[in-house]
C-alpha cells in the first residue's frame, strides 16, 4: 500500500473536502481544551496534542433519541389517550480526524459492548458502520500515558482507518482499511523523503518504556474486593464528579430518561458515570455502591477484572488480558485531585504480592 | 395603550396578597393594558427562586417581572425583605450572563393599586419591547466577539485571553515555534480573533 | 532548610493529633513533579508522605461536608480556610470534630498557565525557591518567574494565613494582594451584552455535563441530591444542550451567592477549561458593594441573604425608579 | 416488531386493583394481537413497562406463561414511574418491553419438592412458577409456599392465598409480624417458621424472594436446615435502565442482574464479588 501526502498547508483545504461528503469532527484548540468540532469554515484543525475527550462522542453520543412519542385524547372521551411511537433518524457518514491509537483502540472496546456481547444495539451498530478515523500516531508519550500497558502503542493500528505519520512539512498518510484508502485516494502519493522518513519511524518506533505484569491484575483484584479500608484510601480524594468516565474512550454506561413537553416527548439516552451515587440507586432507596469507595472499585473492577475476564486475551491463554482500557491517560491527565487509575492496579499488585 | 406590534413573552411572579389582587383591580376597572404578560401567581414574593427568573430567561420569556406587597405590608412579615436582596443581586447578576438587567424587574404593588399595576406593566412591556427579544442558547452566536487582549490574564486560558506567546510541543509547527491567537481562535465562528498580540 | 523544618512540624502535629482521630487529610505527591493529590494520613508512615507546596492546589475543605460524623484532620491553605470558615456560618460542619492544620501560603501554581510556556508532561523536577519555579525539563532547566504561573487568585491574594488553625504551622506571610480590582471583570464587561451572551455560548459548548465544578465546590454540599440531577422538581433535563448547560452554571453562581470564597476549584478542576468563576466573582463584587459583605472571614458573620433590614442602605426601591 | 431493543411494544392496561395500600396489580396485554399471541416467556422472566414521558422501569412478569389472557404485573409504589404507573387506570396506554433476563430452571425442578418462601412483594416472582407449577402438578413433588409480611394487610395476592391453601395438592403457611384481631394464622418472621416446620432438603428445591433482610435470614435457616447452596434459589433486584446487558449499572462484578439473573442459586451468587 503506497503512503500518500498530506502537506501541513493543505490540512484545512483537505479537511474541507472531507467534510462535503462526511461530517467531519475536526479537532481545534479551545482555550485550554482540544475539541472535535463539526466542521465549519475558517476552522484550523489541531493535530498537536490528544483532544481533551476521546472520540467515542462520534459513536455514543452524549444525548441522543431512542424513540419519540406524542399522545393524541380520544375526542369521544377526552379522558383517554392513544400514544403514537417513532424510531429515530438514522446517523449519518462520518469522519473523525486527529484521535490517537489509544482512541481508535477505544472503538474495539466499544464494539464488544454494543455489537459482541449480547444484544445488538441498533445505532450504535449504524454509527459504527458509517463513522471513519483518521488517526494521528503518536511521536512521544505524555507522562499519564500508559497505552503500551494494555496492549496498545503510540503507533497502533488497531481501529483505525488510516494512519498519519508526522513527517517534514506534513503527514505521510497510511490506509489500513478499504474505506481509509478511498478517503485518502485524493492525496498525492508521499515523495522518496517522506517515504524514507516513514520507513525509519516504522522501523523504530517510539519506545514506550516497559510496561507492568498485568496478568495478575484481574486475580489481586477479586481479591483485594472486600477491603474497604484499600478503597477507601484509593477513593478518599475522589470527588465523585464524571470526568474520567465521561473522557474514557472505552466508558459506556448510560441512562435512559423520558423528557416530555405537553403531548410529546423523546426517550434519551445519555452517558452516565458510575462514579455517581444515583447511578445505581434504587427507588426504594438501597443502594449497593453507597460510597465513593464502592463506586472507585466498580470502576477499576470493570476495566481491569470483569471485562477481562469476559473476554478472551488477543494473546491465548496466559498471556496479557484485554483490559477495557486503552491507556489514554485523560482519567488522570483532567482529574480535578489527579486520582491516578495507574497506581491503583500497581497498588492491587503490590498488595497480593505481601503475604 | 400604544401599540406595539407582535406580542414578546414576559412572566409575571406576583404575589397572592398584594399584586395579584392589585393585577385584579387592574382589570375590573377595565384598564386597558398590553397583552404580552403571563401571570404566576405564588404565595409571597418571598417565594420566587432567582432560579424562577433565570430559568424564564433562558427558556424562552423576553422579560419577567416580580411583583409582591409594599416593604413592611407581607402577609407573612418578612418575606419580601428577603425576596427584596435576592432579587436585587439577582438584578445585578444577570448582565455578566449576557442578559440585560433591564428584561428583569420587581416591584411593589398592594391590591388597592390597579392603575399604579397598569403603569408598571405598560412602562415593562415598553421596555421590553424596547430591548427586543430575548437572545436564546439555541440560535446561533449574533456576534464576532475578538477575546483577544479582552479579558485579563484571569480567565485561565492565558493563551486566548492575553494572546500571549504560547509555545507547544506542535507537530503543526517547527520546534520552538510560537502559535498566534489566530491558531487558536479555534471555532469557525471566531475569525475575528486579532493575528499577533504580544507574541 | 526553612521548608524542610515546616514539614517536620507539620508531621509532628499530625502525629500529635493522629490518635484521636480517623484520619487526617494532607497533600502527597501526584503523579509528577507539578501534581500533588490528596491522601487519608493514618500512620506515621503515611504522614512521611505529606508535602506542601505550590502543587497544593486542591481545596481539602470540599471534602468535609461528606466526612461529617467522623473525626478528622484538614491541611489548609488560607484560602481554604474560608471555606471552613463558612461551613462554620452555615452550621455545615462539626468544629469540635476538626482539627486544622493551617499552612500559611505564598501562592499555587496555575497549570493553565505553566502549559502555556513548556509542555507540562516532560517536566522531570520542580523547584519552588523564593520568586522562581525552577522546571527540570530533558533538555535542561526552564526558571519561570513565580508570580506569572501563580493562580490568579493568589495574585490577589488578601488572606495567606489561615482564617482557622488549631496548628499553625509555619511563619505567617504578608498579604501581597491589595483590595480585589476585578480587572477581569472590567475587561469582560466591555462587551455588549449580546457579544457576552454568545462568549458564553461558546464557552459551554464545550461543558461535558461532568459536574466536577459542582462536586470540587467545597460550598455544593448537596453533590448527589442536587437540583440539577432531580426529576421532581425538574428544572435540568438530560440532554446536554447549550440551555440545560448554561442553566446550570446560573444555577451554581445563584445558590452561591453570598456563600462563595472564589477558592477557583469549580474553574480548577473544569477539563474543558470554562472560566466558571467570573460568574462567582460577579456575584461577590455585587455583595460586596451592596452589603459590604465577604464570605468566609468571619465565623460569627450572618450570610447577608440570610438576613434582612426593614429599610436597605443601599437597595433602591425599584417601583419608584420609572 | 422492531428490531430496536429499546422500542417497547405498546400495550393496554385491561385490568387494575390493589394489593395493599401501596401495591398495585396491572394486567396488560399487548396492543398488537398477533404478538400477544406469539408472545413466548418462561416463569420469572421480566419486562420493563413504560409510562412515556416518565420512564421505564423493570418488573417481573407475575402470571404464568401457562395464562396468556394477559400479562400481570404487581407494582410497589416507591418512585417516580410507579408512582406514574399507580395512578394509571383500565384502558390506558402503556409500554411493554420483554420478556427479558433469564428464568427458573422449571425443567431441573421436575420431580422434586418445591418449597417457595416469600415475603411481601416478594411473593410475585414466585406467583409464576407457582402457578406454572400448579398448572403442571404432576411434574413436581410436594409444594409448600411460606408467605409473611408486615401486617396481614401487607400481604399480596389474598384471593389466592385463600385459593391455594383450599387446594388439596399443596401446603400454605403463612405469617405476620404484626397480627390483627382476626389473623387466625402465625405471627412471627418467615425463616423462623422455616425452622419451625423443619423443612427436609431431602430432594428438595427452596425458592425465596423478598426483602434483602428476610433473604438473608432465609438462606441462613434453609442452610441450617441442610440446603445446599445449589438448592437454594433467590431473585435479585438492581437499578436498571436498557434491561438487555448494555447500559451498565446492574453489574454485580461481571454478571449483569439484567441479562444474567434476576434468577440466581445461592452457589452462583458465592462466586460473584459480594456487591448487593
Amino acid at each position: 500500500m503506497v503512503a500518500r501526502f498530506l502537506a501541513t498547508e493543505n490540512l484545512s483545504a483537505q479537511a474541507a473536502a472531507w467534510a462535503r461528503d462526511y461530517r467531519l469532527l475536526a479537532p481545534v484548540r479551545e482555550g485550554q481544551a482540544v475539541v472535535y468540532r463539526p466542521w465549519a469554515n475558517n476552522m484550523h484543525p489541531f493535530l498537536g496534542r490528544p483532544p481533551t475527550a476521546s472520540p467515542k462522542e462520534a459513536l455514543l453520543p452524549q444525548t441522543e433519541n431512542l424513540l419519540s412519542f406524542t399522545y393524541r385524547k380520544d375526542h369521544e372521551d377526552l379522558t383517554r389517550t392513544e400514544v403514537f411511537l417513532a424510531e429515530p433518524v438514522p446517523s449519518e457518514p462520518t469522519v473523525v480526524l486527529g484521535l490517537r491509537p489509544c482512541d481508535a483502540r477505544g472503538r474495539k472496546l466499544l464494539d464488544r459492548v454494543f455489537l459482541e456481547r449480547g444484544v445488538v444495539d441498533p445505532l450504535y451498530e449504524k454509527r459504527r458502520k458509517n463513522t471513519l478515523f483518521i488517526t494521528v500516531a503518536c511521536e512521544r508519550m505524555e507522562n499519564t500515558c500508559f497505552c503500551h500497558w494494555t496492549g496498545g502503542g503510540p503507533t497502533s493500528e488497531e481501529g483505525s482507518d488510516v494512519l498519519l505519520f508526522a513527517v517534514a512539512g506534513g503527514y505521510a498518510a497510511k490506509a489500513l482499511t478499504g474505506a481509509g484508502e478511498k478517503l485518502i485516494a485524493a492525496l498525492p502519493e508521499a515523495g522518496p523523503a517522506a517515504q524514507e522518513e516513514l520507513a525509519a519511524k516504522l522501523a523504530t518506533p517510539a519506545e514506550p518504556g516497559p510496561a507492568p505484569d498485568l496478568r495478575q491484575a484481574p486475580q489481586r483484584f477479586l481479591e483485594a474486593f472486600d477491603d474497604m479500608d484499600f478503597w477507601m484510601d484509593e477513593s478518599a480524594r475522589c470527588l465523585s464528579c464524571g470526568v474520567c468516565t465521561y473522557l474514557c474512550p472505552t466508558c459506556s454506561c448510560f441512562n435512559i430518561t423520558d423528557e416530555n413537553s405537553g403531548m410529546k416527548g423523546k426517550r434519551l439516552r445519555t452517558w452516565d458515570t458510575c462514579m455517581s451515587a444515583q447511578y445505581t440507586l434504587e427507588g426504594s432507596g438501597h443502594n449497593p455502591r453507597v460510597s465513593r469507595a464502592h463506586r472507585l472499585r466498580n470502576r477499576v473492577g470493570h476495566k481491569f477484572c470483569y471485562h477481562p475476564r469476559e473476554f478472551p486475551a488477543p494473546g491465548g491463554e496466559g498471556a496479557q488480558p484485554e483490559f477495557s482500557c486503552t491507556g489514554c491517560g485523560r482519567c488522570i491527565k483532567s482529574c480535578p485531585v489527579s486520582v491516578d487509575i495507574r497506581r491503583i492496579v500497581l497498588d492491587l499488585l503490590e498488595k497480593g504480592e505481601r503475604p | 395603550m400604544p401599540d406595539m406590534g407582535r406580542d414578546f413573552r414576559i412572566i409575571g411572579f406576583l404575589c397572592n396578597w398584594c399584586s395579584y389582587g392589585g393585577a385584579d383591580a387592574a382589570g375590573v376597572a377595565r384598564f386597558s393594558q398590553p397583552t404580552d404578560l403571563r401571570i404566576i401567581r405564588v404565595p409571597c414574593s418571598g417565594r420566587v427562586d432567582p432560579m424562577f427568573v433565570a430559568k424564564a430567561l433562558l427558556s424562552g420569556a423576553d422579560g419577567v417581572l416580580v411583583s409582591g406587597c409594599h416593604p413592611r405590608d407581607c402577609h407573612y412579615s418578612e418575606g419580601n425583605f428577603y425576596a427584596r436582596r435576592r432579587l436585587e443581586m439577582l438584578r445585578r447578576f444577570l448582565p455578566i450572563l449576557g442578559v440585560d438587567e433591564g428584561r428583569f424587574e420587581y416591584v411593589w404593588v398592594s391590591a388597592s393599586e390597579g392603575s399604579r399595576w397598569r403603569d408598571m406593566v405598560t412602562k415593562f412591556t415598553e421596555k421590553i419591547h424596547d430591548l427586543g427579544p430575548m437572545p436564546r442558547m439555541m440560535e446561533p452566536a449574533r456576534t464576532l466577539c475578538s477575546l483577544e487582549g479582552m479579558l485579563g490574564q484571569s480567565l485561565a486560558q492565558p493563551d486566548m485571553a492575553s494572546g500571549a506567546a504560547l509555545v507547544l510541543p506542535d507537530w503543526d509547527k517547527p520546534a520552538g515555534s510560537v502559535l498566534t491567537p489566530a491558531d487558536i481562535a479555534g471555532m469557525g465562528a471566531e475569525p475575528g480573533a486579532k493575528e499577533g498580540g504580544n507574541g | 532548610m526553612a521548608e524542610n523544618d515546616r514539614m517536620a512540624e507539620l508531621r509532628a502535629a499530625v502525629l500529635q493529633e493522629l490518635p484521636r482521630l480517623d484520619f487526617v487529610l494532607g497533600y502527597a505527591r501526584g503523579f509528577d513533579p507539578l501534581h500533588a493529590t490528596p491522601i487519608t494520613v493514618r500512620n506515621e508512615k503515611d504522614a512521611g508522605r505529606l508535602i506542601f507546596d505550590p502543587t497544593c492546589v486542591q481545596n481539602l475543605a470540599t471534602s468535609l461536608y461528606a466526612l461529617r460524623g467522623k473525626r478528622i484532620g484538614l491541611v489548609v491553605k488560607g484560602c481554604d480556610s474560608r471555606s471552613v470558615v463558612e461551613l462554620m456560618q452555615e452550621k455545615l460542619v462539626d468544629r469540635e470534630n476538626l482539627v486544622i492544620f493551617g499552612l500559611p501560603c505564598d501562592g499555587v501554581l496555575d497549570l493553565a498557565k505553566v502549559r502555556t510556556v513548556v509542555d507540562i508532561a516532560r517536566v522531570r523536577g520542580a523547584e519552588f525557591t523564593g520568586g522562581e519555579v525552577r522546571l527540570l525539563l530533558p533538555e535542561g532547566e526552564k526558571v519561570l518567574p513565580r508570580r506569572d504561573v501563580l493562580a490568579d487568585k493568589c495574585l490577589r491574594c488578601r488572606y495567606p494565613n489561615p482564617l482557622v488553625a488549631d496548628h499553625m504551622i509555619g511563619e505567617k506571610i504578608e498579604p501581597q494582594g491589595a483590595e480585589d480590582t476585578y480587572a477581569d471583570l472590567d475587561g469582560f464587561e466591555k462587551l455588549g451584552m449580546q457579544e457576552r451572551f454568545d462568549f458564553w455560548k461558546r464557552q459551554m459548548s464545550r461543558c461535558i455535563r461532568c459536574y466536577a465544578c459542582r462536586n470540587a465546590c467545597p460550598l455544593c454540599v448537596c453533590k448527589h441530591v442536587c437540583l440539577a440531577d432531580s426529576r421532581d422538581p425538574h428544572w435540568l433535563t438530560s440532554e446536554a444542550t447549550l440551555q440545560e448547560k448554561w442553566l446550570f452554571q446560573v444555577m451554581h453562581a445563584l445558590h452561591l451567592a453570598g456563600r462563595c470564597t472564589e477558592c477557583g476549584e469549580c474553574q480548577r478542576s473544569c477539563p474543558m477549561g470554562i472560566p466558571i468563576l467570573l460568574l462567582k466573582r460577579k456575584m461577590n463584587r455585587e455583595l460586596k458593594e451592596v452589603f459590604n459583605y465577604e464570605a468566609g472571614v468571619d465565623p460569627e458573620a450572618v450570610p447577608p441573604l440570610h438576613t434582612f433590614q426593614m429599610e436597605e442602605d443601599k437597595i433602591k426601591d425599584r417601583g419608584q425608579l420609572w | 416488531m422492531s428490531l430496536n431493543p429499546y422500542m417497547p411494544s405498546l400495550a393496554t392496561i385491561i385490568e387494575t386493583f390493589d394489593e395493599t395500600p401501596d401495591i398495585k396489580t396491572f394486567r396488560v396485554v399487548l396492543n398488537d394481537e398477533a404478538a400477544m399471541r406469539a408472545f413466548r416467556f418462561e416463569p420469572g422472566q421480566v419486562a420493563q413497562l413504560s409510562v412515556f414521558g416518565t420512564g421505564e422501569s423493570t418488573f417481573v412478569i407475575c402470571s404464568p406463561p401457562t395464562r396468556m389472557d394477559y400479562l400481570q404485573f404487581s407494582v410497589m409504589r416507591v418512585g417516580e414511574l410507579t408512582h406514574r404507573l399507580h395512578t394509571l387506570r383500565e384502558g390506558d396506554p402503556i409500554g411493554l418491553r420483554g420478556p427479558l433476563g433469564n428464568h427458573f430452571d422449571h425443567q431441573g425442578m421436575k420431580g422434586k419438592d418445591i418449597i417457595f418462601v416469600g415475603g411481601g412483594l416478594g411473593l410475585a416472582p414466585l406467583r409464576t412458577l407457582l402457578l406454572y407449577m400448579l398448572d403442571n402438578r404432576a411434574d413436581y413433588g410436594a409444594i409448600t409456599l411460606i408467605y409473611g409480611g408486615r401486617t396481614p394487610e401487607h400481604l399480596c395476592f389474598k384471593g389466592e392465598l385463600a385459593e391455594w391453601a383450599a387446594r388439596g395438592d399443596m401446603r400454605v403457611e403463612l405469617t405476620v409480624d404484626n397480627p390483627d384481631k382476626l389473623w387466625s394464622h402465625r405471627t412471627g418472621v418467615v425463616p423462623a417458621v422455616l425452622t419451625d416446620l423443619g423443612v427436609s432438603p431431602q430432594n428438595a428445591v427452596a425458592v425465596t424472594c423478598g426483602p434483602p433482610i428476610m433473604i438473608r435470614f432465609t438462606i441462613q435457616a434453609l442452610a441450617k436446615l441442610g440446603f445446599t447452596d445449589e438448592q437454594i434459589v433467590t431473585t435479585l433486584e438492581r437499578r436498571m435502565k436498557c434491561g438487555v446487558g448494555l447500559c451498565g449499572r446492574c453489574n454485580i462484578g461481571g454478571k449483569f442482574v439484567c441479562v444474567d439473573g434476576p434468577v440466581f442459586t445461592q452457589a452462583q451468587l458465592k462466586e460473584l464479588p459480594q456487591e448487593f
